[in-house]
């Protein structure tokens, strides 16, 4: 299921880097970056999964001495939830630019904005 | 000392207490961020004392009150407290630069600006990869946000092509991070490095991740279109930040994660960066716009501290004095450019012409420019010496090249664009600027002076160099930047009173070799001196760059180590190359004495360095003790170094235009003076190394050809000169060649000779010029057709001339006799026999350039315009008859100057000497008696010349021009005077010779480096997608790299 | 086409490379030295049950508030575009009619919805959820609003004043943490508890909303400044 | 129950895969909502596979941010530039569609 | 060697007797051209008599100083080269003032006259005389390339610079002449000698000077006197060189004066039989005949 799931992510970032490098219109570039933070996201987690443990979270079920034995690798998590935040950052970021771009030009096309070249 | 992590905190504070207040009191918003970013400085000001001056060990910094690697750490230590306080001051001063526009954008533009610097001292102290990935991504949103500064509307589109790439960037960080967790379970860099992440199953890979995305930061070509277009758009200050700190931080992430890479991972960083480095600077050759021409040389500096940081196998504990020399020279020097190029209105690099209306600024850009190419005395020139050096001692020579090449290409286009401001037309309006402009340019000037102290210092503590910024001529130099604003007459007493009194003080520490051009340089160079009392008002910029010069020349002759020598060697061609700039149509001229002297001036650097074998210290004398394979390569290096700069032939072709163009009384400086700083590179070298063999040709025996083609070509090209000034240049290349010919003989007579030539040349060709020069002033032309007649007008002058040329061209009993009888003895005792054919022809070719240089102004038929000419001013006037008379003195006694240099050679050359008995002087082969020549010419000639005038003592002076026409007008008067094309017959035999081959060769070359420069720069289309894929590309051929090695 | 080729190569050989990755990919079976400290030490020394709450907020409490700084940047960032060049712009906000339905039920369940962010990011440290996912409700609320209501004007100054607090109040708490602690961050400036209970974990839960109030202000005032965009005339 | 879970994390990821390529590989005029409700599927499966993954922190933030604000994010914009481009428009509602030209 | 104050006289002596041998031999010569020519040419004592007109007469026209130094450095220059070589081997009155300086001396001596003739023709002010000299110039340069390297050539043959030295490697024998022991280097100095002694078919150098209104035109009475001296001096002077360094010079006048007429004749002859050459026309002459034998002559010495 690691497997899976890492493939899996692994083939979102591929594609996501297709779709940014074959649509020229912006806002489709960032849905593609958006795809390929997923699948990022999706090989962190993937990575820190344990085959039958559970979630890092004590409760009655998982007592503090027995979660060594127990729990999956919390650091993963702790990554991808900040990862996931700076991807929305980043995302709401190059939303604004786009918006103001095509406030500036009227297009949404990449290949219109090449006037700082050479 | 403060907690560092207090640099985080006030940055957020601050960004935060923004917020608090009412959008409209920008003041107080302001206040605000200036004192923040002030009090980080200070903190980081501190850390840097005490590391310092202290000497305190470095300091880990724990967080969430556990130990790493369980929670993150910060660390503190000498180099951290360094580059965040390089962060903090930059953002500090930015930060004044950008009053205005943080007052437009308001609060929320000063807290991304406080983000920005808080995340870059981030980077720099953070010792966690994650962590290291959060600041990034600040520093990346913050760059973004930075880019709304600029008043261009293109920004908006560069920030997002970098929002683009670096969310790729993103995605192969944290790939990288999480792999590289798994495979050493620790987040914590150094953890990382203990457990050796490259032996863990797939830990290579995520390295491999890893380093891309921080590399990539680093803006390796090609993968490097994004920077560009946010260096062209962004506000200067801001281009200043992203240049100087956050290429700073990205350095230093770079280093801290080659430390889990490991050795393998070197080879790589330094295969990217130097191919940066090249492809950066070679395509901001034909670049016009200032900001993106400033862009590559960023990009390309940054790729060559990677290239160094990549060596770090070989540079071991050097590695931060070079790496930071490197950076800390870069960093200031592009902020305060970038800083200059907010004040400039227009954007091509024309434009910055205006900055001639305040000389303070072009010394702030002549220190920014004199930073990046690594000239003395700033960090860059120590880092590049031992960088060099060290190379050299490991044999990685390819490497050594591509720098040296690279750094020669930048060095031509940043001098090109000094050229521009000195020299393109200027418009009327004048800079505008603030203050609170000013100020960090100023700021950076003195940083960067600063640190040329600080490295000197370093440099003198670590590798026992001496630190140039305490050497005295230097500062004498120096001193008259700060006397600038005297009258020229004052600063002119002061220059000959310090090089007389120098003179007079050091004279008995000289061997009598080097108290021949101890002399030529110091007291010449003060009668040369006198010439420019003839210029008035101040004369911004000349004094300090004749003094640098001077400067130059003296320490070259007191060096006793190839890094004084070489130290010595750049200011010299730095202080000369301001010097020919200054005159009216020498800008070409001038970019390509700089580029040939540089160009030399680096194989001379290359050749030392090979010499050395990676020792720091090297002693000019050491040079003898060089042995096969090594001694004739580095022969080869160093002969071809001196050679550009006596101009032998084929790089020969920057000398016209630069002596020609050049001032009257400057002329004189870099012709008489100058040139023989290449002839006294030429004796140290021969004197030490003496005859080398490669691949089993005598190198002497090169240079003797090379110096007989010289001597031949040169006068050829002076024959069909029509300018005066430039037939005067063409025949130093001749004279120059004459020299090194008799350097070259290597034997006794050669040298005595050559010392003869030294002297000679110094003397006659200093008159010469003055005297073309004071004729080119009165006349206001140095086209010798469009002169004629002056004898009677400028009698001085003519004098001058007459005894120059006789001098010159050798004939009996002027002082050039002796230097041809001595050549004669000299070629008697070698077997060379081909070369010597050559310069005998070179002998009587330079009869006829003489002859036309006075015939042409002198004589003939006076053009009606200069009929009420005057003689040239007295002070031009003065020198000139100082040399006629130093002239016969030297004809009459050469002993006084050539007895000890002949005893001197003795002890390289013992056979051959020349015996001085009475007063005629003997060789083996010949005799010669100066004073009996004199007396006896002078007795004929007197006698005949007193006889004629007895027998004619009634004669009527009668108009030439009456007596020629017999009173009719002639057909057209300027038929009157033949001089153009004088020898017009010569050039239908031997025209051929004179081909512009060596110009077309080197035109050929730079043609074809701009155009390929052109044509690769067409690469960044300017496509957001375009950049992405140059990244791709760049990843998968990295890594495909990685496999193969 | 040509363009399209390369594109597939290039991703090809990126493919290449994730693939190997994932080809030498095993999986651990053991926690790895770091995991295995933070399941043995949170408990005792954080006294958090949420361990990943835990590394968030106080192991790698630094990164968090960097990740906060960086909304804190994308806000304002975003605020800054958006108002660039405002005074220009003349064009009409193009109303969309609004249901009476969405108006009602919006005003309805907008503080139902705030109110489940709160207890989300409260109750960071004993269950799943915390501060970003509390903030990320709290915003999703005042989407509700303004979708309900396009033309409804957000005090500004409220949210920024809302930033401003809570950033501070975050950073002098880890502040606090070097003094009265362990270090920058340690949520042990208060004490830990008994673990399982709401009021436990030190300082995390208090830092926790903290960072609930501020993500959410962020969001809150980045979709109101994209509302706004074409209002400030 | 490990072959049930292993299963539907094969559907999901199937599904991911799928909503992906129909994000990138959508044509048409209006196609961008389309594009970025795909998207945003993706985000929501994911938030799925994280709670399999045994992830719930990262799924709550995954289905709240990626999937809810995200999707929001880019509807308020595409109605924005819907919004202008009626009124400045210069490209006859091509402008919108920028992709594809080549 | 050292001087001595008899030595001006018998200086003065050997200017007297080589003032007269080259009258007379000036003006045979021309004869001889004459009669070639199948004129009747001059009277053998013509040189007399415009010597003694011209000295007698005074001019009252200048030009300025440079009017005057010309002809002063051009008889300064042949007085001077023939001064400064020994003129009878062996003879100590006949050594002139030769401890001056060796064969160097004597060989950038030749250039101080030229520079005054160039000089003094310059001043006259007219555009031909400038035209003349270029052309002299540029026909000098490379006629005196064959002859330096025929020199060097002789001095490294007899390792010497000085003069007598290689005279006295000469003696013993016609053999023992450098005519025989190195031959190249003869034809090359001879071919050379023809250049520098404005003699046809090398004389195209003085036309544009002479024909309208040169400076033997605006030199008269003693100005034109003293470079007619200077005509009669300078060929003997080089002639002189040529002779000791080639011929194995003169122990006695009778020897000497056969020898230099010799030499001189070969010039003459040359110039009756051969066209005028163009002077880029000599310029490749020389380049192409005589400076090969010359460089042979270095090499193979």
């Amino acid at each position: 299921m690691i497997y899976m799931a890492m493939a899996t992510g692994f083939l979102l970032i591929l594609i996501g880097f297709y779709g940014a490098l074959t649509n020229r219109n912006l806002l489709r570039m960032i849905v593609a970056f958006t795809l390929a933070n997923t699948g990022v996201n999706i090989v962190i987690v993937a990575i820190g999964y344990m085959h039958g443990r559970t979630a890092p979270i004590l409760d009655a079920a998982v007592t503090a001495s027995a979660a060594a034995a127990r729990i999956i690798d919390p650091v993963p998590q702790a990554l991808v939830l900040t990862a996931i935040v700076i991807g929305l950052g980043v995302t709401a970021l190059m939303l604004a630019y786009a918006y103001k771009l095509y406030e500036r030009k009227g297009t949404l096309d990449i290949a219109q904005y090449t006037d700082l070249k050479w | 000392m403060v907690n560092a992590l207090y640099l985080i905190v006030a940055a957020l504070t601050a960004a935060f207490l923004l917020g608090f207040l009412n959008p409209a009191r920008r003041s107080a918003a302001y206040t605000i961020t200036l004192l923040a970013l002030t009090f980080m400085s200070c903190v980081s000001a501190s850390w840097v004392w005490e590391f310092a001056v202290n000497n305190a060990a470095p300091v880990d910094i724990f967080t969430a009150g556990t130990e790493p690697p369980f929670a993150i750490n910060l660390r503190m230590g000498l180099h951290e407290a360094a580059l965040t306080l390089l962060v903090n001051l930059t953002g500090l001063l930015s930060a004044l630069y950008l009053k205005d526009a943080l007052f437009a954008l308001g609060r929320r533009g000063m807290a991304v600006l406080l983000v920005a610097v808080m995340a870059l001292c981030g980077i720099i102290l953070t010792r966690d990869i994650f962590n290291l990935f959060v600041f990034f991504e600040l520093a990346v949103i913050s760059t973004a946000g930075l880019m709304l500064f600029s008043d261009d509307s293109r920004a908006l589109a560069a920030g997002f092509k970098y929002l683009i790439v670096s969310q790729v960037l993103s995605v192969f960080f944290l790939i990288g991070i999480i792999f590289a967790y798994h495979a050493t379970g620790t987040l914590n860099i150094d953890g990382m490095a203990e457990a050796s992440l490259g032996m863990k199953t797939g830990g290579s890979i995520a390295f491999f991740m890893l380093f891309i995305a921080v590399v990539a930061e680093l803006k390796p070509f090609p993968a490097n279109g994004w920077a560009l277009d946010i260096y062209e758009s962004a506000h200067p200050a801001f281009a200043a930040i992203f240049s100087a700190a956050t290429g700073a931080a990205a350095i230093y992430a770079t280093d801290k994660l080659l430390l889990i890479g490991g050795a393998e991972w070197l080879p790589i960083s330094t295969g990217i960066g130097i191919v940066t480095f090249l492809a950066a600077n070679l395509l901001a050759l034909p670049q016009t716009n200032d900001r993106r021409l400033l862009a590559y040389s960023s990009i390309a500096q940054t790729g060559l501290i990677l290239a160094v940081l990549g060596q770090r196998d070989i540079l071991g504990d050097s590695a931060p004095f070079i790496a930071g020399g490197l950076l800390f020279s870069h960093a200031i020097a592009k902020a305060g450019l970038y800083w200059l190029s907010g004040l400039i209105a227009g954007r091509e690099l024309a434009d910055w012409a205006i900055l001639r209306s305040r000389p303070l600024l072009i010394f702030a850009f002549v220190t920014f420019i004199a930073m990046l190419s690594g000239l003395p005395p700033f960090p860059g020139f120590y880092a590049k010496w031992e960088l060099v050096h060290m190379l050299a001692g490991e044999g990685r020579l390819a490497l050594l090249a591509f720098i040296l090449i690279g750094a020669l290409i930048e060095a031509a286009y940043l001098f090109r664009w000094f050229g521009y401001i000195i020299k393109r037309e200027q418009t009327d309006q004048t800079i505008a600027c603030t203050p609170f402009q000013i100020t960090p340019i100023l700021a950076a000037v003195v940083g960067g002076w600063a640190l040329g102290l600080v490295w000197g210092d370093l440099s003198a503590s670590h590798f026992g160099q001496s630190n140039l910024l305490l050497a005295l001529p230097l500062l004498f130099a120096l001193s008259f930047l700060l006397l600038d604003w005297l009258p020229a007459w004052v600063k002119n007493t002061l220059a000959i009173a310090g090089m007389v009194a120098f003179f007079t003080l050091t004279y008995a520490e000289y061997d009598p070799l080097r108290l021949i051009f101890a002399i030529i340089f110091l007291i010449g160079g003060a009668i040369i001196f006198l010439a420019s009392y003839d210029a008035h008002g101040r004369r911004i910029g000349f004094y300090p760059a004749a003094m640098l010069m001077y400067a130059g020349l003296t320490m070259l002759i007191r060096a006793t180590d190839t890094f004084g020598f070489f130290a010595a060697w750049e200011l010299l061609t730095l202080g000369s190359y301001f010097l020919i700039l200054r005159g009216k149509r020498s800008e070409p001229h001038a970019l390509s004495y700089v580029i040939f002297s540089l160009g030399g001036a680096f194989l001379i650097l290359a050749g030392f360095a090979l010499a050395a074998q990676g020792a720091p210290q090297f002693d000019l004398t050491s040079l003898s003790q060089l042995t096969q394979p090594l001694a004739p390569w580095v022969f080869l290096l160093l002969a071809i170094g001196f050679m550009t700069k006596t101009a032998a032939i084929g790089l020969h072709i920057w000398l016209p235009g630069a002596h020609s163009e050049a001032e009257t009384d400057v002329s004189p400086m870099v012709s008489g003076i100058l040139l023989k700083a290449g002839l006294f590179g030429l004796m140290v070298l021969l004197m030490s190394m003496g005859k080398q063999q490669l691949y089993g040709v005598e190198l002497t025996h090169v240079l003797l050809w090379i110096g007989a083609l010289s001597a031949l070509l040169g006068n050829l090209m002076a024959i069909f000169e029509e300018d005066a000034k430039r037939l005067l240049a063409y025949s130093s290349i001749g004279q120059m060649g004459y020299a090194l010919f008799g350097l070259a003989l290597m034997n006794h007579l050669g040298w005595l000779m050559a010392l003869m030539f030294v002297i000679n040349h110094y003397i006659y060709k200093s008159m010469l010029f003055l005297s073309a020069g004071g004729v080119a002033k009165r006349t206001g032309t140095r086209d010798m057709y469009k002169m004629g007649g002056l004898i009677t007008l400028m009698p001085l002058s003519f004098i001058a001339t007459l005894i120059g040329i006789i001098a010159v061209s050798g004939v009996p009993p002027l002082s050039g006799f002796g230097g041809r009888w001595i050549f004669y003895n000299a070629i008697l005792t070698t077997d060379y026999r081909l070369p010597m054919i050559i310069i005998f022809f070179a002998g009587p070719i330079a009869f006829l350039y003489l002859f036309r240089l006075i015939h042409t102004i002198f004589l003939g038929q006076l053009k009606d315009e200069h009929r009420k000419l005057k003689e040239a001013p007295f002070w031009i006037i003065l020198p000139q008859m100082i040399f006629v008379a130093l002239l016969m003195i030297f004809a009459m006694f050469p002993g006084l100057a050539l007895r000890r240099v002949d005893t001197y050679l003795n002890q390289f050359f013992p056979e051959g000497g020349l015996s001085w008995a009475g007063n005629t002087i003997t060789s083996s082969y010949g005799y010669w008696n100066p004073i009996a020549i004199m007396i006896i010419v002078c007795v004929i000639f007197g006698t005949l010349f007193a006889w004629l005038l007895f027998v004619n003592r009634r004669a009527q002076k009668v108009k030439q021009f009456n007596i020629v026409f017999s009173a009719e007008r002639p057909f057209r008067p300027e038929t009157t005077h033949y001089a153009w094309n004088f020898f017009a017959p010569y050039r239908k035999a031997l025209g051929f010779l004179v081909q512009p081959f060596a110009t077309r060769f080197w035109g050929t070359l730079t043609d074809l480096l701009h155009t390929t420069a052109d044509l690769t720069r067409r690469l960044y289309d300017g496509n957001g997608q375009s950049y992405v894929f140059h990244l791709f590309a760049f990843i998968v051929v990295v890594y495909l790299m990685r496999i193969g090695v | 086409m040509i363009k399209r080729f390369i594109t597939l190569l290039l991703l090809a050989g990126i493919g290449a490379i994730f693939a190997s990755l994932l080809f030498t990919y095993v999986p651990d079976s053991e926690l790895n030295r770091t995991a295995d400290y933070y399941a043995g030490h949170t408990a005792s020394d954080i006294g958090a049950a949420n361990i990943v709450t835990a590394i968030i907020v106080t192991y790698r409490g630094l990164d968090t508030l960097g990740e906060v700084t960086v909304l804190f940047l994308a806000s304002s960032i975003v605020g800054l575009v958006l108002s660039l060049g405002q005074k220009q712009h003349k064009t009409q906000r193009n109303r969309v009619a609004v249901g009476e339905l969405l108006t009602t039920g919006s005003r309805f369940l907008a503080p139902l919805i705030m109110l489940l962010g709160v207890y989300v990011f409260v109750n960071g440290h004993l269950t799943p959820g915390g501060g970003f996912q509390g903030g990320a409700i709290i915003a999703s609320g005042m989407l509700l609003l303004l979708l309900a209501d396009p033309l409804r004007h957000f005090s500004h100054t409220l949210i920024a004043t809302l930033e401003s607090f809570s950033g501070l109040s975050y950073v002098a708490l880890g502040v606090l943490g070097l003094f009265m602690a362990g270090g920058f961050l340690d949520n042990r400036i208060l004490p830990t508890g008994t673990l399982g209970e709401l009021i436990s974990a030190g300082a995390i839960p208090l830092i926790y909303s903290l960072i609930g109030l501020k993500v959410g202000a962020e969001f809150s005032s980045m979709l109101a400044s994209l509302s706004e965009t074409e209002d400030l005339k | 129950m490990n072959i049930l879970m292993t299963g539907m994390s094969a559907v999901l990821c199937i599904a991911m895969l799928g909503a992906a390529l129909l994000a990138i590989r959508v044509k048409g005029d209006d196609s961008l909502p389309l594009s970025i409700l795909a998207a945003g599927l993706v985000s929501l499966f994911a938030s799925v596979l994280f709670l399999i993954l045994a992830a719930p922190d990262v799924a709550m933030t995954e289905a709240a941010i990626g999937s809810g604000l995200t999707t929001f994010l880019f509807f308020f914009l595409l109605a924005r530039i819907r919004g202008t481009a009626q009124t400045v428009d210069k490209n006859d509602g091509s402008a919108l569609d920028g992709r594809d030209y080549d | 060697m050292q001087f001595d104050w008899m030595k001006i006289p018998y200086s003065l002596l050997t200017l007297f007797i080589v003032v007269n041998y080259g009258f007379l031999l000036g003006a045979l010569i021309q004869k001889m051209g004459a009669r070639a020519g199948r004129r009747y040419g001059i009277p053998i004592w013509q040189n007399y008599v415009d010597m003694l007109k011209n000295y007698s007469m005074r001019s009252s026209i200048t030009h300025g100083a440079m009017f005057y130094l010309g002809p002063v450095f051009r008889l300064s220059g042949g007085v001077g080269l023939l001064l400064f070589v020994p003129t009878i081997y062996g003879s100590y009155m006949f050594s002139n003032l030769s401890f001056a300086g060796d064969l160097i001396l004597a060989l950038y001596f030749v250039f101080f006259g030229t520079l005054g003739m160039a000089l003094g023709a310059g001043e006259s002010g007219h555009p031909h005389a400038a035209i003349g000299i270029t052309r002299g110039l540029s026909q000098v340069s490379t006629a005196e390339l064959p002859f330096a390297l025929a020199v060097f050539s002789v001095a490294l043959q007899y390792q010497t610079l000085s003069v007598t030295d290689i005279v006295a490697a000469q003696q013993g024998g016609m053999m023992n002449w450098t005519l025989f022991t190195n031959p190249l280097a003869v034809a090359a100095a001879m071919l050379a000698f023809l250049g520098t002694m404005m003699r046809p078919p090398f004389d195209v150098v003085v036309a544009p000077q002479e024909i309208p209104i040169g400076p033997p035109t605006e030199y008269h009475s003693s100005y034109l006197a003293m470079m007619q001296t200077n005509r009669a001096i300078f060929p003997i002077a080089k002639i002189v060189i040529y002779m000791n360094l080639f011929f194995g010079g003169a122990d006695s006048w009778p020897v000497f004066f056969f020898k230099v007429f010799l030499i001189y004749l070969w010039s003459a002859f040359v110039g009756v039989v051969f066209p005028r050459f163009r002077v880029e026309q000599s310029i490749r002459w020389f380049l192409i005949w005589a400076v090969p034998l010359g460089i042979l002559s270095i090499v193979l010495v």
